[in-house]
């Protein structure tokens, strides 16, 4: 018997909500949603935490610009908080190294964070899902019964194909989806809203595509600053702590 | 200590198997600890026990902890090993980092035959409830 | 005992070199690489053949526009030839429909279609990779042992993060790389070049952001007219198909 | 009949076996087939044989053939069910595709309990070689 399985319900129960920021395609801005999402909540004065469950490409740190902190172990771990989000990551345990890890190693790490992880209260835990619809995303639904999914996508047909596959498992495993984000927006015109109407879905809007995004990466100042984080803070004016 | 997380999930899952079966008493819990984990026995015991405090249904459970033997296998040339013999070269902070997750194991540790990060951990992951005794 | 694993080196001598593109993030451009390279080579007279191991977000028929075709089955499989190109891909058996496979799955996917596939001759087979470093990159190492890299990257350091760590690991398993590419090049300046030289891997030059790419998606003839194409082209040119 | 890619690998299996441990003859070999991929004990056993030709090594080798029931587990609820009860219903197309990749189940069927599509082959994937037995 894994006896990591029956704590985990215990270890999120004072969390108010649980939202993956997914999308199944790489490259889409996911983790530049979650990341700015759990910083604008915190801005507006909720108890936030944020978990990134990519474990080859964890970017939250890097686009938050964290560094140099590390869990405290008291009764298990307990996320160092930084503006005023408590942060997990892989990286505590990983540093800069390759992870190369199959399946079953990924499960077992999510498995052993949520169990070990002592979140405390939160209003909202971010979780910045991987790409793929694999282990992650079905431990996540698995193992974090009350999560909801923020989709984010591009207009691309190529994103559109996989953001389309995800909205279909959610929706016939009766995951609630809270919203769909249009990021990258370009010139072009596009159909996004209209292509994704069959799955009833509020659409958060559209983020453009933002030349100078890059130079905001690490530097919470600045990213609060450029359009994607003012889009952020229109929706977080819309979220409720509780659901 | 983040070792009480671990003793406490022990102790939840004890007490659900214990519902479950309608033990009045549960008189024994078998556990197992892989070596990846690098717990301490005695220390997970006091843990244990200091969890258990005055809980009627599990205040005279006899705990049995075994160690369990970490395994290693390669996916590439079927390679087998024992992490006794990786813990010895391990730098500290390597070792610490596999305490709490073993998974990276993968990323500080490599097959000593053919130097792939691609193995299974056959046994000795971590903390492992083997049974749960009680009386009806 | 797995008979499959026996039979995999079988399926492959007669194949010259295995390119496999990966870069460890996800949409860097790795399946439009994939694919413009095995169009490209098709075009330069080889015979080539092209695997997408992405089964969650396959994409090279999105591309290359392939449809309405299907493996013919002679002591195995035969991929579909299309514009020159043997052309294998899970959709062949999930169709649209959301993929959802854990590592195991994707593992037990790959080495069964390594072990039906009959490929016949080949001078290149190419491999669009999935995003991460887990199961579909270690098992085409470990399946596929001639296999080549060719890794794609943005200027991004999200990007640039997790390519490193790919470089880090295919060095230390003593992969060949033959080459990497920069992708989506924006009018800032981009010290990717620099950045990756530690490596020693040569540096296959620069394919700028083009607005207007996605308009070529699934057309062959607008595809090959694109900047994305005709650097593809330039490359190929360079490639030997006996290593 | 892709099923002769599969037979192709058994024999190439058995022969690769028989280099190893020294064998003349090889005198059985025991194959299960799993109930997943859907292949006809018959027709694999002519696959087999016509494959063996004259080969002498494995030409007067006794073929034992076994079906393995498809069992598959659920990650989420933990139902356990028979992929015979499953294929009754099952759309031919779809039975077709997990012919060819069995993995593809988790596309075409759910846990017949909870719904999930996230559940285990515990057994009766496909084919495998369970012994390989010989002359020295
Ligand atoms: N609106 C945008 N404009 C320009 N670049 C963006 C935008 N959103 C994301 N990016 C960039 O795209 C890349 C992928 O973003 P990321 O959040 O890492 O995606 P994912 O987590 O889905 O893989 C990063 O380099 C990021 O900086
Ligand atoms: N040079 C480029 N300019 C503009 N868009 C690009 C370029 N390269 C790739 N893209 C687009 O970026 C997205 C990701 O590309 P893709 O090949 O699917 O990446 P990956 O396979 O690495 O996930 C697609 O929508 C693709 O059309
Ligand atoms: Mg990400
Ligand atoms: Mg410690
Ligand atoms: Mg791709
Ligand atoms: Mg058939
Ligand atoms: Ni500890
Ligand atoms: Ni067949
Ligand atoms: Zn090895
Ligand atoms: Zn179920």
């Amino acid at each position: 018997m894994d006896p990591r399985l029956t704590i985990i319900d215990k270890r999120l129960e004072k969390i108010k909500r649980l939202i993956a920021v997914g999308g199944g395609k790489g490259g889409i801005g996911k983790s530049l949603t979650a990341s700015t999402l759990a910083l604008s909540l915190s801005n507006a004065g909720y108890k936030v935490g944020l978990l990134d469950l990519d474990f080859c490409s964890p970017s939250a740190h890097t686009i938050l610009g964290i560094k140099g902190v590390y869990p405290e172990e008291e009764k298990g771990i307990i996320p160092p908080e930084i503006y005023g989000i408590r942060f997990m990551s892989i990286i505590y345990y990983t540093e800069d190294n390759p992870s190369p890890l199959r399946g079953i190693d990924i499960s077992n790490t999510i498995i052993e964070l949520l169990a070990i992880t002592q979140w405390g209260e939160l209003d909202f835990l971010i979780i910045d899902m991987p790409p793929g619809i694999g282990d992650s995303i079905l431990d996540t639904i698995r193992l974090m019964k009350r999560v909801e999914f923020l989709i984010v996508t591009t207009q691309s047909k190529i994103a559109l194909a996989t953001v389309k596959k995800v909205l279909q498992l959610l929706t016939e495993l009766k995951i609630p989806i809270i919203g769909i984000l249009e990021n990258m927006k370009l010139a072009r015109a596009s159909h996004t809203e209209e292509q994704l109407k069959e799955f009833n879905v509020p659409f958060w809007g559209t983020i453009k595509f933002d030349e100078n995004l890059e130079d905001s990466l690490g530097d919470v100042n600045k990213l609060s600053k450029t359009d994607f984080s003012q889009h952020i803070n229109k929706i977080v004016k819309e979220i409720k702590c509780k659901n | 200590m983040h070792e009480w997380a671990l003793a406490e999930a022990v102790i939840s899952t004890a007490i659900k198997v214990a519902k479950k079966e309608k033990f009045k008493k549960i008189t024994k819990i078998k556990i197992k600890i892989g070596e990846l984990q690098q717990i301490d026995i005695d220390t997970f015991e006091f843990l244990l026990k200091e969890i258990i405090g005055t809980n009627a249904l599990v205040k005279k459970t006899k705990l049995q902890i075994d160690k369990e033997k970490g395994l290693l296998k390669c996916n590439v040339c079927s390679n087998k090993w024992d992490f006794k013999e990786v813990i010895k070269n391990l730098n500290e902070e390597y070792g610490e980092a596999i305490h709490f997750v073993p998974e990276v194991a993968h990323i500080y540790t490599r097959c000593p035959k053919c130097g792939s990060p691609d193995f299974k951990i056959v046994e000795g992951r971590g903390v492992l409830i083997e049974t749960v005794e009680g009386l009806r």
